[in-house]
């Protein structure tokens, strides 16, 4: 079964924190408190571990839209590998650490100068090395590009913030805030993995989509107070169109609780993991739900197609405009981590949690069963997780990368008009799946297999409905004819 | 809401260039608006008069930074009238090649800038890919990408380079395949179509009077064009006719100005196959800079009393020089060089046609005017 | 189809116009002549109209109504400080006849009309015309404004006055167009006693800031 | 108004269409794979260079190996990656991958001037709008004292040693350098033909000088000398100002103004770093050896003329005489 795996860090910290507090307040005479202290740090401790975790986690994302959007567009984008810290650009190295106090730089010199004598000068592309460009694209391992997100981060943070004159000082500065907070306290309760959690209350999807849906708040209030006509017509679009997809979202995330029968995040996964329960993903039981839960959680986070608020031609950058520095940084980081939190709730709600797609049956296969199950043993089931997590986040940037912009009438339109009868409906058919089909045990496997074929043949009927002889004779919209044009043309033949 | 003005510009994504639109919107829908222009205004018309004749055509270049041949040789042709010079006939079809190279260029930076404000961003790419083309052909004529100093009064400065005309003709001949491209880009997008179509509607009558000329007013149906109305270089020779559109009674809007300007770069390709053709003594002969066949003897001075204007079909509308002769250095200089700009008569148009629309169609009213603020602000 | 306008029948056109003109204004100083464009490959001819400032708003809407002149291209100024007492200043527009009608429609589409250029003739040949008008020596120098007859011709008004000076009456909300709205009044670059100290002006170099460059710039109006 | 069936505003055309076109773009960029299974098989296409009537003619014959596609075809520096248009700068240069563009005098790059035939008339100072060129002197060898060969020296050389003046010495490693050195990519100052130095006294054949360059005083035998006189040459370009509209080059009489190819090695930090002087504006005469040997040879035929009309009137003098 996929929950229990060496990978147990809320069983290790426990140990740890219980340790500390028998040999330390344990011995004193004031041993009975080291029950409750040893609970607090080893809480306080996960909440740090899961922060950390957080923060490595929405790396992931940042690299990959970067790497991707530009592989769409025929070039590498940014290609700083790690060797660029010792080598430098064009010839020129930066002795920065020369301007450390008291010498500490000095054995950062001497680190330098090994790596670049050994592994600074040559590379594979002769044009390379004759422009002197070393730090181009260097091993593919070393993740090229990854650097760039520590240099943006130090660059918001050392980047001069200038408030507008007379903006609304109190809501000016907190805005950002709001935004950042509720977006790290939606971390809070998602589990990376069985004991990688930070809390885990028994209504952890009620709190979730609480704290989630306070972020348009806070993008009013940058609106409002940044005291520039464009960010308030931005704001008001983008709070708009927040909560007109706040309600699909809700009734979706209804829908997935009725069909696992809880509230709790962790038992939803469990659900869709433990054979003796439902052991089906939901993405086959409710494959609208999962349509409709990605479009608005795409809404949601505020990415292309939905953008509109933030990045239209006469908007500029919508609310964000009169924020920089560090303040901004928030703000940009805090719109990936919602992004991540999207991705990591849809792998939770549909993709099965941390299981590996069809973990127990690779287990039972006759000949390569034993090397899965070692391989499931190793690795820890967050990874798996993790995985999933990020393919959905793939799937975000190449929506990013095809769709239109929509307008904001179109926007709040479709949402209304569209998305919340359907999930309406969603929700009809999840109740009538608990309560009619459910008998108790795992689902008669029949049941996904029907739904999820009904589902596929919908989607091609959906997109195949092209109109022939129309296309064929190349109808143009416009009327202009060859108004008997003189036949300078016809000398040229476009055709071949 | 109260209405409120908004400034759109002097730096703003909507305006091509430096020139502000203040806009009174009520909500979305906008009531009211005011052009501002003059931020780049580096008063070429004096710089002029302290120059000679040959000098100032650089100076002509640097009016419009996107279409610079058709400014050297509007003011050339004006500057051929003052001085009573005749031009030989191959040195004439050798400019027609140039501009209208030059038009397909200009046309594309248009094309290309246009899409992004309607949020297409890709074809900018294909566009500028297309005007690389062009800008290769301009580069081996004029010596240079953007600013050419092409034209001399009564010809040309050089000849059309060896193995000009078979690149010439490949390059055009493949831009014609990539017209239909932009038309699947473009005219098969829905987004774009929503975002063009009955928007900003301009009637062909109150253009005229607005002295609005160009393509914005042939996309009224409105059949005026100047190489057609008062030919001058060799286009009464070529066979061929100028691009109007079938727009809706209500007038323009920013779709047939779109479609004016496709087809018209279809119809200078093939103005440009026809010169290469028809070009007195062939387009593989070569004659050595100076040669009489390419620039006619030309008189360095004019006095008090002489006048020289020329219209001009510029890819904006219709360019216009007015020079008076007699300027200091014994009428080496011009006294007075009179420029008109196409835009800058048809910016306060346009600014009049957004008066209904939304803030969010103002990108796609403005740039489908096709607005060059070098020129306007001269 | 032909795209060379005729010759003879442009220059019988430009003569119908002229004969018109002089007939209706006979008394007033108004001469008018057709002259040859002298350059390039073609000798087109356009009308040449001299007209006194006092009766140029009557002769614009003539022009406008009778003559179907619907296009006003550019209104130039020039400043002659050292010609003649009698034209100080003078102001030359540029008119045209693009001879466009309301192209016909039929169920909401507009049928446009692609005229063969050579058979064209009388009333609907395209014609150019040169208004040349003097204004005798005086210190504010002004003539009627021709704003409601074509609007083409506001904002050249506009320029013309920013930058040469001349005052057009009747124009209404006349404002800076191409200069900084805080130009000081009575500033107008295009007249001639605005020298342009570019050739020798090379304390560019060796003082980029300015600070040497105090002595005769200090209040005057540059 | 009827939509084209690709833009009806369905599912279809506004999700799945632009996804797939996005994906394939995608794949295209994979190493191997993409290029095969994913391109969109229209870039870099042999172009159609002769027009009907010349194919009629000589049949289509192509041109061999060489690949003309109208589209510019670079990138082979990334090579999963097919840019049929973008330059990749550094790595790869335009005049190397499309010669045509810049034919030697058709470019208009920076100013060159070939000093040795440039006799300071101030033509182009005059041409000039923008009056970046500005008049100073230097140090040169007058290239018609030089006779290759001592017998062909037609008596032509006007101009001695002199106390004061100038006298120049060949050095001798110049030919190989002229040939190899490229202005445009090596960005410092053209080699000198000859090292200068001035004549402190002259006594028979021996004289001592001292050299400009290293400033030591030495007494040289004048026997492999050739006498240097200080010119004035235009040499000062303020290519701050200059606009690179090329009416110099057309202004010079003399045909030793030309417009070199280089059009990245210019830039400074401040204005004065744009001065640029004789050394840096220098163009190698044998990048433009015909328009030069031209030039000389109708300067040679005019002194020659000069020479025998004097020649001609000193004898009617004489015989009147």
């Amino acid at each position: 079964m996929a929950a229990d795996d060496w990978f147990d860090v809320r069983g290790a910290v426990a140990w740890v924190t219980e340790q500390t507090m028998d040999k330390t307040i344990g011995m004193t005479r004031f041993w009975e408190q080291k029950y409750w202290l040893s609970e607090f740090s080893a809480e306080f401790a996960m909440a740090g571990i899961i922060f950390v975790v957080t923060m490595l986690a929405v790396l992931g994302p940042v690299w990959m839209e970067r790497k991707l959007i530009a592989r769409l567009m025929d070039h590498r984008g940014s290609t700083i590998a790690i060797r660029s810290l010792w080598t430098g650009e064009g010839n020129i190295r930066v002795e920065w650490w020369k301007d450390l106090p008291f010498g500490i730089g000095v054995p950062i010199g001497w680190i330098n100068g090994f790596l670049w004598n050994n592994f600074g000068n040559e590379s594979s592309n002769p044009k390379v090395t004759q422009v002197g460009n070393r730090s181009y694209a260097g091993w593919w391992w070393a993740l090229p590009g990854m650097i760039n997100n520590f240099a943006d981060f130090t660059k918001f943070a050392i980047k001069e913030h200038m408030p507008p004159r007379d903006a609304d000082q109190v809501t000016y500065e907190v805005a950002p805030f709001i935004i950042i907070s509720t977006t790290l306290l939606v971390f809070a309760f998602i589990p990376y993995g069985p004991s990688l959690y930070a809390a885990n209350p028994d209504l952890s999807l009620v709190y979730m989509m609480a704290i989630f849906g306070i972020a348009p708040l806070g993008v009013f209030f940058a609106g409002w107070a940044s005291n520039n006509k464009y960010t308030l017509i931005g704001g008001m679009r983008s709070a708009a169109q927040l909560t007109a997809y706040e309600i699909p979202l809700l009734v979706t995330v209804l829908g997935i609780a009725v069909l696992s029968g809880t509230l709790n995040i962790i038992e939803i996964a469990e659900f869709q993991m433990n054979n003796t329960l439902g052991s089906v993903w939901n993405i086959f039981l409710m494959p609208l739900g999962a349509a409709l839960f990605l479009i608005t959680m795409i809404a949601e986070v505020e990415r292309t197609p939905f953008d509109m608020p933030e990045a239209e031609a006469e908007l500029v950058e919508g609310w964000w405009t009169e924020y920089g520095g560090m303040r901004w940084g928030l703000l940009f980081a805090s719109e990936y981590l919602r992004a991540l939190a999207a991705c990591l709730l849809f792998s939770l709600f549909f993709l099965g949690g941390w299981e590996f797609p069809f973990e127990d049956s690779l287990i039972a296969l006759p000949l390569v069963g034993g090397i899965f199950g070692a391989l499931f043993q190793v690795v820890p089931h967050s990874a798996w997780l993790l995985m999933k997590a990020w393919l959905v986040f793939g799937f975000f940037i190449w929506v990013r990368a095809s769709l239109h912009r929509v307008r904001t009438d179109q926007i709040l339109e479709f949402g209304w008009r569209y998305l919340l009868p359907l999930s309406v409906i969603q929700l009809g058919l999840s109740i009538w799946l608990r309560l009619g089909v459910y008998d108790g045990g795992p689902w008669p496997l029949v049941v996904p297999a029907l739904i999820t074929v009904v589902a596929v043949v919908l989607f091609v009927v959906l997109v195949l409905d092209e109109d022939e002889e129309a296309l064929a004779e190349q109808r143009r919209p416009y009327h202009v004819s060859e108004i008997n044009k003189a036949s300078p043309g016809a000398r040229i033949n476009l055709e071949d | 809401m109260a209405e409120m003005w908004i400034s759109m510009g002097p730096q703003h994504p909507m305006t091509h260039g430096l020139w502000t639109l203040k806009v009174k919107i009520d909500g979305e829908t906008i009531v009211d608006t005011i052009p501002d222009l003059g931020y780049i205004h580096r008063g070429v018309e004096k710089i002029c008069e302290s120059r000679d004749f040959t000098q100032i055509t650089p100076y002509c270049d640097r009016l419009c930074y996107a279409s610079a041949n058709t400014w050297s040789h509007s003011y050339i042709y004006a500057a051929e009238n003052l001085l009573e010079v005749e031009v030989p006939e191959r040195a004439e079809y050798i400019r027609l090649i140039a501009v209208e190279i030059q038009r397909i260029a200009s046309h594309l930076m248009w094309l290309g800038a246009y899409c992004p404000d309607i949020g297409n961003l890709t074809a900018f790419v294909y566009c500028l890919r297309e005007r690389e083309m062009m800008l290769d052909l301009l580069q081996e004529l004029g010596g240079s990408r953007m600013h050419y100093n092409f034209p001399r009064i009564g010809g040309v400065k050089r000849d059309l380079p060896h193995g000009f005309a078979m690149r010439c003709r490949a390059k055009v001949k493949l831009f014609l395949q990539r017209i239909h491209e932009y038309e699947a880009l473009l005219d098969e997008s829905t987004i774009f179509l929503i975002r063009t179509q009955g928007v900003g509607y301009a009637k062909p009558e109150e253009m005229v009077n607005h002295g609005v000329t160009g393509p914005n007013l042939r996309a009224g149906g409105v059949n005026y064009d100047v190489r057609w109305a008062h030919p001058y270089s060799v286009y009464d020779e070529l066979d061929w006719t100028p691009s109007v559109e079938r727009s809706s009674v209500k007038g323009a809007d920013c779709y047939d100005r779109y479609r004016v300007r496709l087809d018209e770069m279809k119809t200078s390709a093939e103005l440009i196959l026809q010169a290469l053709d028809g070009i007195p003594g062939g387009a593989e002969t070569f004659h050595e800079s100076g040669d009489p066949a390419l620039i006619a003897k030309a008189p360095a001075r004019a006095s008090d009393g002489q006048t020289g204007f020329h219209h001009f079909e510029d890819p904006r509308g219709e360019s216009m020089f007015y020079l008076a002769g007699g300027g200091d250095e014994r009428g080496k200089n011009p006294y007075r060089v009179s420029i008109r700009s196409p835009m800058f008569i048809t910016i306060p148009y346009a600014a009049k046609c957004m008066i209904g629309y939304k803030i969010a169609d103002v990108p796609a009213i403005m740039g489908s005017f096709d607005p060059c603020i070098g020129e306007t602000d001269r | 189809m032909g795209m060379k306008v005729n010759h003879e029948k442009q220059v019988a056109a430009a003569n119908d116009v002229i004969t018109a003109l002089e007939a209706e204004f006979s008394g007033e100083g108004l001469s008018c002549e057709v002259r040859m464009h002298a350059g390039g490959k073609h000798q087109r001819s356009y009308v040449y109209i001299d007209c006194p400032p006092s009766i140029w708003a009557i002769v614009a809407e003539t022009l406008s109504e009778v003559h179907a002149v619907d296009h006003c291209s550019m209104i130039t100024g020039i400043h002659w400080p050292e010609k003649s007492p009698e034209m100080e200043w003078q102001v030359v527009v540029h008119l045209m006849r693009m001879s466009v009608r309301n192209p016909p429609s039929n169920e909401g589409i507009v049928m446009p009309i692609i005229s063969d250029a050579s058979i064209l003739q009388g009333s609907d040949m395209p014609l150019e015309f040169e208004v040349s008008i003097a204004i005798p020596e005086t210190r504010n120098p002004s003539i009627p404004s021709v704003q409601h007859v074509w609007v083409g011709a506001d904002w050249n008004e506009k320029e013309t006055w920013d930058l040469v000076g001349i005052d057009f009456e009747g124009h209404n909300e006349m404002r800076r167009v191409l200069q900084p709205h805080e130009t000081p009044a009575g500033f107008h670059p295009l007249q001639k006693q605005h020298k342009l100290r570019y050739h020798e002006f090379n304390e560019m170099y060796d003082d980029a800031q300015g600070f040497a460059r105090k002595s005769e710039d200090i209040g005057k109006v540059k | 108004m009827a939509y084209h069936p690709r833009a009806t505003p369905n599912f279809r055309n506004l999700v799945v269409r632009p996804m797939w076109i996005t994906l394939r773009a995608g794949l295209r960029t994979i190493p191997v794979i993409g290029p095969r299974f994913f391109s969109s098989g229209y870039h870099g296409k042999q172009a159609q260079m002769l027009d009907d009537e010349t194919i009629n003619r000589i049949g289509d014959n192509d041109s061999g190996d060489i690949i003309y596609a109208a589209d510019r075809e670079t990138s082979h520096f990334v090579k999963s990656i097919s840019r049929p248009v973008t330059i990749m700068y550094p790595y790869e240069r335009l005049e190397d991958l499309e010669p045509w563009l810049f034919v030697p005098n058709n470019y208009n790059g920076r100013i060159g001037v070939v000093w040795e035939t440039c006799t300071a008339c101030k033509a182009c100072v005059r041409a000039c709008p923008n009056d970046c060129l500005h008049m100073e002197s230097e140090v040169r060898v007058n290239v018609l004292d030089m006779p290759d060969a001592p017998e062909d020296d037609a008596g032509l050389s006007s101009v001695e040693f002199v106390e004061g003046g100038y006298l120049a010495r060949k050095n001798d490693d110049f030919e190989e350098i002229e040939n190899t050195f490229s202005l445009e990519t090596a960005h410092e100052s053209a080699p000198q033909q000859y090292d200068f130095a001035e004549i402190i006294d002259l006594s028979g054949t021996t004289a001592s000088v001292r050299w400009t360059d290293s400033g030591k005083t030495e007494s040289v035998d004048l026997e492999g000398m050739i006498p240097a006189e200080q010119d004035i040459v235009s040499g000062r370009i303020d290519l701050g100002r200059c606009m690179f509209c090329g009416l110099c080059m057309e202004s010079c009489p003399f045909n030793s103004f030309f417009m070199t190819n280089e059009y990245d090695g210019m830039s400074g930090i401040t204005r004065d770093d744009l001065w640029m002087d004789a050394a840096r504006t220098r163009v190698l005469p044998v990048v433009h050896k015909e328009a030069v040997d031209r030039e000389l040879a109708k300067r040679a035929d005019k002194e020659r003329a000069k020479r025998e009309r004097a020649a001609k009137k000193a004898s009617k003098a004489s015989k009147e005489a």
